[in-house]
Formats: structure tokens, C-alpha cells, sequence
């Protein structure tokens, strides 16, 4: 066993393409994006939606080392600060972390 | 049966609580009574309220509006919005395989690029006036300038029942005028930041014309286009029950769909002023009449010049929200979005349509 | 092709493992003997079971039974289940707009309501002495007071094919039936809890009423009802290619899915014992025989008589489960829904509506 | 960078606008909903299941400040207790926690 | 209109970046000019490419290689899809039903059995020549001697559109041909592992069974096909709207879908050489004319000789893929299903089908 | 309060029965799966995909405490060496943990 970071951001559909990019720069590339049902955010409520694609938001989650890990924070700030995502960080064991 | 249009107007009312309905409905009413044509405005949308896809969409609003969990997972009602547009795709390319390439289409074509190019400046003003930041004046012009795929395949539905069936080019013309508000609203929003007043996020420019130009609904409508300009009349009879046959039926389940949708942004909505609320009305039958004007002007036949005032008067609900999303963090959804769909969409579906119809016909005659 | 009761008889049986199924044969096989109409119920179901709708639900039993992957995604399911109520809603509608408003409407809608609201009181009792603690037997006969949509589908497919088209107000009293017995359930339930013995849960009684009366299905299906009603035979010929002749197929989709459904939700269930197994078929007997009854007492058609037994004898499957799961969370889900979904449904289908039309035909001579 | 708390429910739909109310309640404002294909829950099997609604799951989820989270925690209790609901919550590191 | 096997041609070349296209049009081209049929394939093709459902697959692929956002969700797809398969289902069991049992349906089957078994041996052989490793070769050769349901849907509409319906029974070819391959390939690599060199995982044998037996789509295509078999022509028509008159409509949207699909995988590939592209085509045509041979030994009519033809060049992308990712995990994915789902899919539906029918009308002849 | 741990999977649909199958012989009745709609793998990326189901991928998750949690890890050990498996462990916070 060994331990890796976890890193999640809920990100807007239209800007998938660019936190993926991102991933890209930093040389990560092991993530998986989750689906998600709707929620809030402050005063707006948002949904899945399939239909104008605006309002629907994607989990982007990855396992990584924390190399990596700080790379990827890095090749994001430009991204959270611009379009005012929420990025978290914990730390998981990892099985199999050889590839690590 | 003439209690619909009250029942929806309950509903709608019910929502915007706090807003003052009012000044809603004195701005809805004072436009309604300009010119000759509401008489023949009340007739047609009588028979526009009849259309069961338009109860359809009635029934989805009040679903909402009293909470029912009544939902239609996303991925049908994607799926319908696709089938829709393939739908009026192809039968807009074989109408033009067997009309021919016209003059017309060409005009109708730069007016509509025209008209989604220039309709947002004097929307943008109009917002500006109303109290929205540059940004969110500049995102939610760009809706005003682009067009709603279901306003018109609605609006040719009723158009064609009654005998004024739009030509088939006017597809091609609901393609060209997708994405080139896009490109004004976030001009626009640049000249606002050159002031210093807003910022764009750093979007690459690729990025922005990928989203413009390849963008799925655009491609789907030209493709279908494309395809029924291929085919032609014959090869079309074999596909025709799914693409011709079924449409109706299918357009009342998507706007069955669409009421839901509406009513629930419109629920949803926190930021909408009365001057805003009163736009969501006043900017569809501003544009709409000014899609007519043109329409007429460059002597197109009478249901094209009302299927242009109707994409003139709708406002995007596809293309652009998710344009502004990326390339315009800073503007609000919970502003464009209730305005052009919770307001503007119901709007034209159930008022606009018999307007812009009305007026096209005047002039006609 | 005489192999397929037998094929479906076999993959139930295969399932509920170490219940007794002899006993549960025992029950369906008294039950089936009961009265002269065994020979006409016999051959209702020889003709049933080579209606295309019955034999792909049979199909979906079969694969799940094989435990083979086919899935049919939950997205589609819904969407096929909501065309199902809208075109049942606007059949039924179009139908009382051509027949008018009759007083058996309102006898049916009367008895409908009643039925709903009375049947879960002696079922209670039933699955109390088959040894369900309060909550569970609430819950249970709550399934049994309502009504299954699909049920009444097939039901209706079924007997217009034997020229014995149920009354178009049925959908109305189908959806009138949808809830009461929800209410049936709870106080039931609250009955108990008076004596000490289970908790409800304390679900705001809004939140209730909201399920009860905005349940998104009796939403839809009065909806559609209405719209039907206002529009009327001619508007409904232009949307008739989806939701008249595309019903059947549609249904044979649908079906599919409820077979993998239904034959799934028995393979997981691990609590049921050989009473309740008996009871999930002895129920909708005795409760669709009551329908039966009443609806000829109140001098419906033959076609309606049926209908209504059959609305009687099904149980519900959408309704009721999530507002258990609300409102009586004690009451677990491992007992009613296998019970209603993977017992009563299946053995409505192929066996239940043949019975019902043979003891309304009975009564009709 | 900061740390919050991570809370996840996975709750049953029909329960779900309860959920949601108590965050109302707490002064939470900030959630997304996840959907689920399925599980297990002791004896019982459950799976997506938008035909009767009554056995399908979301996972409410919501990254918060700890005072916020305690306050949801007292907030969802009674809803715990009667519906007999699983409520996990974990430490994570934010990145752009100014909001917190 | 005649730049459409062009627009395609340069869509699919913009993909494979780095490999060397020429090499693969070579390989094209030397098969294409082998025999006498060159002409007639040529016509056929052009027919095929004004086939709105070849142009609605050739528009998918378009809009993934112009990166478009265009999508169908995958809820959709999948439904889609088991509506293709129940309705070729149900139409060649309804076609056994009218024609009777045949010793040509027998022949028909065996013949399929044995292809997809033994097809596998010279492509693994080829793969490992085109340097694949023991592992990767076996699990891409058992996707060669499976077959794809589109393809085989695709073949039969243009077929029955130039008079030339294949046989009912060949739905139930298809059936059987799906699964055989897997075993074979297993073999294979297991033969392999028994020199040392590949190691499978431990998968249950009885997984693998019921992987091979239980697949989804056999038993909806072997379950479709015995309704059609017992209702029989009359009872059809009342589903005949929905299974047969949508059909080609739907086939329509589902190929857009696949188009997409097929150049999406395209574009992820990054581990093909030339090699594998080139037998990516080389196989269907290899495997398509072994199909028309036998086809053609065992004496059946020209429709269902060329439908086999069609079988065995196809490669399979719905069966195959899960089972390999279950039995053999070290085998790349990013080899099989690129160059089965995103080459000889693609080549099949634009060019094979035109091929192995103009190869059967010509031993016809 | 008590802590548990949280085991997270990202399997391949065709293997996700023997996933659960190994959950019942480590005695796991609680667990939940989480659709994914795509992510990367190395070179390769993948996607929701109902079609061929070959590429789909599902997120197995779930909350339990420890000595189940090393039996889970036992249990799919082989799995996660013949299919190249990423297994993550976390420790959780539990509210009504006295199922644990
Ligand atoms: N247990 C997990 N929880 C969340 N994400 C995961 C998990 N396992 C894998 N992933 C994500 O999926 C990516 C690919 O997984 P893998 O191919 O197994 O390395 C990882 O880099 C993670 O982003
Ligand atoms: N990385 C994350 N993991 C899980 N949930 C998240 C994550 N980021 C955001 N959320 C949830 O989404 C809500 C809204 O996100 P935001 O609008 O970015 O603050 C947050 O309060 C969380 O509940
Ligand atoms: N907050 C959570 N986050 C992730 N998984 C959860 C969570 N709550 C419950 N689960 C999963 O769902 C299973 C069933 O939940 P429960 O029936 O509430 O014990 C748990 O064993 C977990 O695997
Ligand atoms: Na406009
Ligand atoms: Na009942
Ligand atoms: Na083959």
C-alpha cells in the first residue's frame, strides 16, 4: 500500500474541454468523470442538462501522486479563478500502488 | 376550452411572485394592441391554443407550476430535440431539391445572418437600461439574436396548418442564425472590458469558433439539410413515416418536456427584475416585427415572412447559453436563462407565433 | 407455440427457490376453478399469450431468468412509460369528447374511488394473518388498493382485440384510482402505530398530499385525458400515427422491459414466504372479481366491467412504492414491491385479464 | 489553500426533497447530487429505478466549512434516525477556500 | 452529390494521422480490382451512398472528425439499438413463419456456425504476422469471425431496396454467428498461454457461458425471431407501424450515432500501424468473400448468399468486446475495437456491402 | 461518531460481477455503484458505452468498517492483479455508525 492524492472538481460542461487540457499539461492521465443529477450553488439551482448544456456539471476525479497532484492544482489556477470552480484535495491509500 | 390560456397565465403568474406582474402585463398588452392585427392575432392564437402539442407544452407548465414530479429523463428529451432536428433538417432539404435553388434563399439567408448579427446591439442597450452589468447585458443580448429550434419547428407546425407552410429553405436560414449572435454578444461584452468594466475569461479563440461553428445543433441541421437536398422527394417516402408521419406526435411529447423545463427555470429565477420580465416579452415582439419587416421587404412569400419573424422574436436556449458559459463566466445564467427560456420561449409559443403570423399576413395583404 | 405458459411457468418457478411453490399453485389452481368461467378464461389466455405485447414480456422474464445481460437503459423505460399515459389519456379523452359525459362515468369514477379506498382494508387484515407486522401490511395493501397502469394497458390492448373496447372515461377512473388507496395505507398504518406497535415517519402532511394529488403519472394521464377531451377526433388524427398506431409496438417494448423487471425483482426477493406468494396471486383474484361485480352492478358495458376488475385485481408499481418509501420507511421495500411487481403483475398479464373478461363476459350473458 | 469537511448521504429519492430542505434549513447552499446505478443494502438489492422511483438512490454530496457541517449533521439527525440513513464525513484540502 | 465517398474518404484520412494511408488505400484498392464485379460494386456503392441512412452514418462521422459537439445520448443509442434487433427479429421469424422450415435454413445455419469459428484461425494468423502479440491477435481475430448487427441491418435494407431481401432465416444466422467466435478465440489464446506466452484471467467457465449463451443480443434476436415465427403475418400488422414502417427512419438516426461512434474510436486510436489498418480491410474482404462462396456452395438464393457474404466480412463490436474485456484483460482495447469499430465497421457500411453483393450476383449469374 | 472506511473501485462493467461476487465472499452487503460518463487510462480513453459495454466503467463504492475493509482488499486482490485495477481506501467519519 502506499498513499496518493485524490482530486475532485465540479466542473460546468462547457468548460470540460479545457480541465481536461489542463489534465493534458500536466501529464495526468488517469481521471474518470462522474454524471451528476442537478444541485445548488450560492442562489442558483442547476441540473443535468442534456438539452442546452449550460447548466449541467461534470465530477472530473483522479488518483494521483503528489507530484502530480501539485502540477495539476497548477495547470488549473488560471481555470478556478477565472470561472470560480471549487477544486479538493484528500489524501487515499492506494492497492496496487505501484504505479505510483 | 377557453379556460387555457387563463389557466397558463395563472401559472406563469404564480411564479414570478415578488415581480410585479403588472408592469409584465401592461408591457404585453400595450404591444398586443399596436397595429390592426389583434383581432386576427386573437384568432390565430385561439387556434394555436387548440394545437394539442401547444397543450402539451400548457400541461408541462402546470405539472411544474404545482410541483408534481413529473420528469422526462434528459436523455429523451435530448434525444427528441435530435429527432426534431433531423427531422425539419431533411424535410426542409427535400423541399428546396424540389423548389430549386432560388434568389430568395439567398436573401433569406443574409437577412437571417444579418438579423442574428445586429438584433443584439439594440437588445444589449435595452438591457443595459434595464440595470444588467455590461456582461450579463452582453450574454443575454446574444440569446435575443440567436434563435429557438422548437419556436419554429412550432411555429411552422401551426404556420402549415394553416396554409402558409414556410419554405424549405428557411431551415437552412434557422442554421445560419444559430451562432452569429454568439460572435456580437461576446464583441459586445470585449468593448465593455476594453472600458475596464468586465472581464472575458481567456478562452482560445479556437475554442470559441469550434463552439460556433461546429456546434452540434448547427451541424445536425445543415447535415439533415444536406441530406434531404441529396435524396430528394422519392428517397424520402421511405424514411417519411418516422421523419413526416410522426413529427406531431412526437413534437407534444418535447414540448410536453419544454413546459416543464420552462416553467421550472422560470421557478427557479431570483434575479429577474419587472424591467427584465418586461424585456422577455418586449424584445421577442420587437425582433419579431423587425423579422417581418425584413422578411417582407425582401418579398419573401407570406409564411416565410412570418417563419422569419418567429426566429427573429425567439431567443437560444442551445447554442448560446452553453457559448456564454465558457466564454463569459462572469454573466449570470440565473438571468439569461429564465429570461429566454422561462419567459421568452412560453411567450412565443403561445402568443408570439399567432403575432408574428397576424402581422405577416397584414402585410400580405 | 402451445410451450410458451409452460416456458414462463418454468422460469417463474425457477425462482422463488426454496418457497413452496406447490402451495402457490395450489391457490392460483382453487382460485382457477372457481365459477363456470374457467373454459372462456381458458381460451382468453391461449389468446393472450400469442398477443406479440405478452409474448415479449414473456421474452424479458425468460432473459432474466437465464440471468442473461439484457438491459434496457432506465431512461428509455421511463420515456416508453410516459408515451404509454399520454396515449392512453388522450385515447380516452378523445373518446368521452365523442361520447360525452354520461352518468356512468360518474358511477364509474365513484366506484373507482371507492374501490381504491376500501380494498386495502380486507387485504390489511390478509396480510396480517399471513403474518406481516403492521407497517409491512399497510404498506402491502396500499399496492393492492391501487392500480397498475400497465396492467390496464395491456388489458385494454387485449379486449378491444376481442371487439370489447372498455369506455373511454377508464382512463379517467384509472387515474382516480392511482391514490386514495395511499391514504388507506397510511392511516392504516397510523391505526397501528395509536396501539404502540410501528412509528410512521414524520413526513410533513404536504409533502403527502403533494404525492398524493401531483404525482407526476395521475398528472400526466388527467392531463392527457383533458387535452384529448378539448381537442377532439379531427386535431387527434395529426398526432394519431405516434400515439394510436404506434401503441401496440411501443407496448411490445415496453412489456420486454417489464418482464426483465418483474422476473428480477422476484429472483432478489429473499423474504417472501409461501402465504404471501399466495396472497400476491389470491388478491388481485378476489379484489378483480369485486371489481367485476360492482362495476356490473353499477351497469357499465362489458368492456368496462372487465377494465374495471382489471384496474381492481392489478397492483400498483409506481405511485405507491415511493410514497411508502416517504412515508413508511419501516415498511420494507423486499416485501411489497416483489410482491406487487414480481407476483401480481406478471400473473395479471397473463392470467388475471383473461379472468376478469371471462367473469364480466359471464355476467354480461 | 484550506481544509473542509466532505459530507455524502446516499438517500432515497423519494426522501430526497427532505434532504435538500434540511441543507435549506442548515444554511447550506452549496451541494450536487449524484445518481447511482445500484447496490446492495443488507439483505435488500436496490437499483436505478426511474419507473416506480421507490428504489433508486442519489448521493447528496457537499464540500462545507466545519461550523456549517455540524450544523447540517443536527439538521438531517431526525431524518437519519427514521429513515435510517448513512451520513459520512471526511476532511479534505480546498484550493481557492476563500469561500470558507 | 458525387463527393460524398470523397468528403468521407478525407474525414477518415484526417484521422489516422501518423499511419501511413497509403498503404491502406493500397490494400483497398489491390482487393478492390480483383475479379469482375469491379463495375457492378461500383454501381451498387453509388446506390448505397444515396442511401439516406449511409448519408446519415457518413454525417456522424463528419461531425466527430470536425470535433463537433454533436451527441446522442448513450441511453438513446442502446434503445435504438435494441429496437433494430428486435425488429429484424421479429421480421425474419415472421418470414420463417410464412415460408416454412427449410433444409436451406439448416445448411444456412451450419454454414454460419462453422465461419464464425473457424474464421478466426487465418486472421489470428495474419494479426500475428501484422505483429500483434499471441494475446491481442486472439481476442481482434474472434471480433472477425463475430458479426456486426448493424452491418447485417444495413445490408439487408439496401439489399431488399435492389429486390434481393435476403431469406428470413439469415436473422437467425446472424444469432448464431455471434457468439461461436468468442470460444475460438479463447482457444487461441489459451493455446498460446500453454506455450508460455499470455496468461488469461481466471474467469469462470460458467461466466464465460453465459457471456456466450445469455448475451443480451442473441437472446433479443433469437426471442424476437421465435415471436415472429409464432404470431405469425396476420397478427404482425397490428405492430407492423412500429417494427417494420419506422425501421428504416430509425435505422437513419441510429446510424448518425454510429458514425460518431465509429470516427470517435477512430480518433482515440493511437497504437494501429499500417499493418493493422490495412487488415482492418483486408479481413472483411477476405472474410466477406468466403461468406458469398459458401453461400453459394450450400445453394442459397443470390439475397442471403450475399447476405452471408455481409455476416462473415462484418466484425463484431457489440458481443466480442465485453467478453474479451472479461476473459482476456491483457488484450488492448485500443487495438480491437479501432479497427473493428472504427475501420472495417465503416468500410462494411460504404463499401462491403456494396462488394460481397456484386461478388453474389455475379456467381448468380 | 465512529470511522469507517470508505473503498472505492473503478471496474470495468464486464468485470463488476466479479467484483460483487468477491464482496459476498468478504461478507460486503453494503455497497453502491456510481455511473461514470468517460475519463483516461493512459493512452487510452473511455467512455460511457452501452453499446459494446466494453469500455464502460462503473465506480464501486463503499463505507465499512476496517476488518471488513482489509477482508474486501483480500478478496479482490487477484482480481485487481489480472484486470489492473486501481483500489483506493480512505478513512471516514460516521454519523449512525453503530452498525459498524
Ligand atoms: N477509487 C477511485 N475513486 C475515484 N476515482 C478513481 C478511483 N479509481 C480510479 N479512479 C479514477 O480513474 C482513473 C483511472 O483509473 P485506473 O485506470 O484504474 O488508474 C484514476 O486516475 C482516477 O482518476
Ligand atoms: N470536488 C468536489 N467533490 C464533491 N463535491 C463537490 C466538489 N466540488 C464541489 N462539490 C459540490 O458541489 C457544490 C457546489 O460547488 P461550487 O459551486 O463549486 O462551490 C459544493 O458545495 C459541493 O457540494
Ligand atoms: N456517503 C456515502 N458515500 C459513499 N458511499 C456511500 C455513502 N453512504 C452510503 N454509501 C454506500 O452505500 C452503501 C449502502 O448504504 P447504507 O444502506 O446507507 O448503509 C454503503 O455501504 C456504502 O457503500
Ligand atoms: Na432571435
Ligand atoms: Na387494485
Ligand atoms: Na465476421
Amino acid at each position: 500500500m502506499s498513499t496518493a492524492r485524490r482530486i475532485e472538481i465540479l466542473v460546468d460542461r462547457p468548460l470540460l474541454r479545457r480541465v481536461t487540457a489542463a489534465a493534458d499539461t500536466a501529464g495526468v492521465t488517469n481521471y474518470a468523470l462522474l454524471p451528476t443529477l442537478g444541485g445548488r450553488d450560492g442562489a442558483d439551482a442547476w441540473s443535468q442538462d442534456q438539452l442546452t448544456g449550460a447548466t449541467d456539471r461534470i465530477l472530473f476525479t483522479t488518483v494521483l501522486a503528489a507530484d502530480k497532484a501539485d502540477a495539476l492544482v497548477a495547470a488549473l489556477t488560471p481555470l478556478l479563478d477565472s470561472h470560480d470552480l471549487l477544486l479538493t484535495i484528500s489524501t487515499v491509500e492506494v492497492v496496487r500502488g505501484g504505479r505510483f | 376550452m377557453h379556460s387555457c390560456p387563463h389557466t397558463i397565465g395563472c401559472a406563469v403568474g404564480g411564479a414570478h411572485n415578488s415581480m410585479n406582474i403588472f408592469n409584465a402585463l401592461w408591457f404585453a398588452i400595450a404591444e398586443f394592441k399596436i397595429g390592426l392585427y389583434v383581432r386576427r392575432a386573437m384568432t390565430n392564437a385561439a387556434a394555436t391554443l387548440l394545437n394539442p402539442a401547444i397543450l402539451f407544452f400548457v400541461l408541462g407548465a402546470i405539472a411544474a407550476f404545482v410541483r408534481s414530479d413529473l420528469a422526462i429523463p434528459e436523455a429523451v428529451t435530448k434525444g427528441l430535440s435530435l429527432y426534431l432536428m433531423a427531422s425539419i433538417g431533411l424535410k426542409g432539404g427535400v423541399a428546396v431539391a424540389t423548389a430549386g435553388l432560388t434568389g430568395e434563399m439567398f436573401a433569406a439567408g443574409a437577412a437571417g445572418l444579418a438579423l442574428s448579427l445586429l438584433l443584439p446591439v439594440p437588445a444589449f442597450v435595452a438591457l443595459r437600461r434595464a440595470g444588467l452589468g455590461m456582461t450579463d447585458a452582453a450574454a443575454t443580448a446574444a440569446h435575443y439574436g440567436s434563435v429557438s429550434v422548437v419556436t419554429f419547428v412550432t411555429g411552422s407546425e401551426v404556420l402549415t396548418g394553416q396554409g402558409l407552410a414556410p419554405a424549405g429553405y428557411m431551415v437552412a436560414v434557422l442554421a445560419l442564425m444559430e451562432t452569429p449572435a454568439i460572435i456580437s454578444g461576446l464583441l459586445l461584452a470585449r468593448r465593455a472590458t476594453s472600458h475596464g468594466i468586465a472581464t472575458t475569461a481567456h478562452t482560445p479563440t479556437h475554442e470559441m469558433l469550434r463552439e460556433v461553428f461546429a456546434n452540434g445543433s448547427v451541424m445536425l441541421l445543415v447535415g439533415s439539410f444536406a441530406i434531404g437536398a441529396i435524396i430528394g422527394k422519392d428517397k424520402f417516402t421511405s424514411i417519411a413515416p418516422v421523419f413526416d408521419t410522426g413529427f406531431k406526435g412526437i413534437l407534444c411529447l418535447f414540448l410536453l418536456d419544454m413546459g416543464l423545463v420552462a416553467a421550472r427555470r422560470l421557478q427557479g429565477a431570483r434575479l429577474l427584475t419587472p424591467a427584465l420580465v418586461g424585456l422577455a416579452i418586449a424584445l421577442p415582439l420587437v425582433n419579431g416585427s423587425i423579422g417581418v419587416l425584413v422578411g417582407h421587404a425582401i418579398g419573401l412569400d407570406t409564411g416565410s415572412v412570418a417563419a422569419l419573424g418567429i426566429l427573429a422574436g425567439s431567443a437560444s436556449y442551445i447554442a448560446v447559453p452553453a457559448a456564454m458559459r465558457l466564454a463569459l463566466p462572469q454573466a449570470d445564467p440565473g438571468i439569461y436563462l429564465p429570461m429566454s427560456l422561462g419567459i421568452s420561449f412560453p411567450f412565443n409559443i403561445i402568443f408570439g407565433i399567432a403575432i408574428y403570423t397576424a402581422l405577416a399576413e397584414r402585410f400580405a395583404a
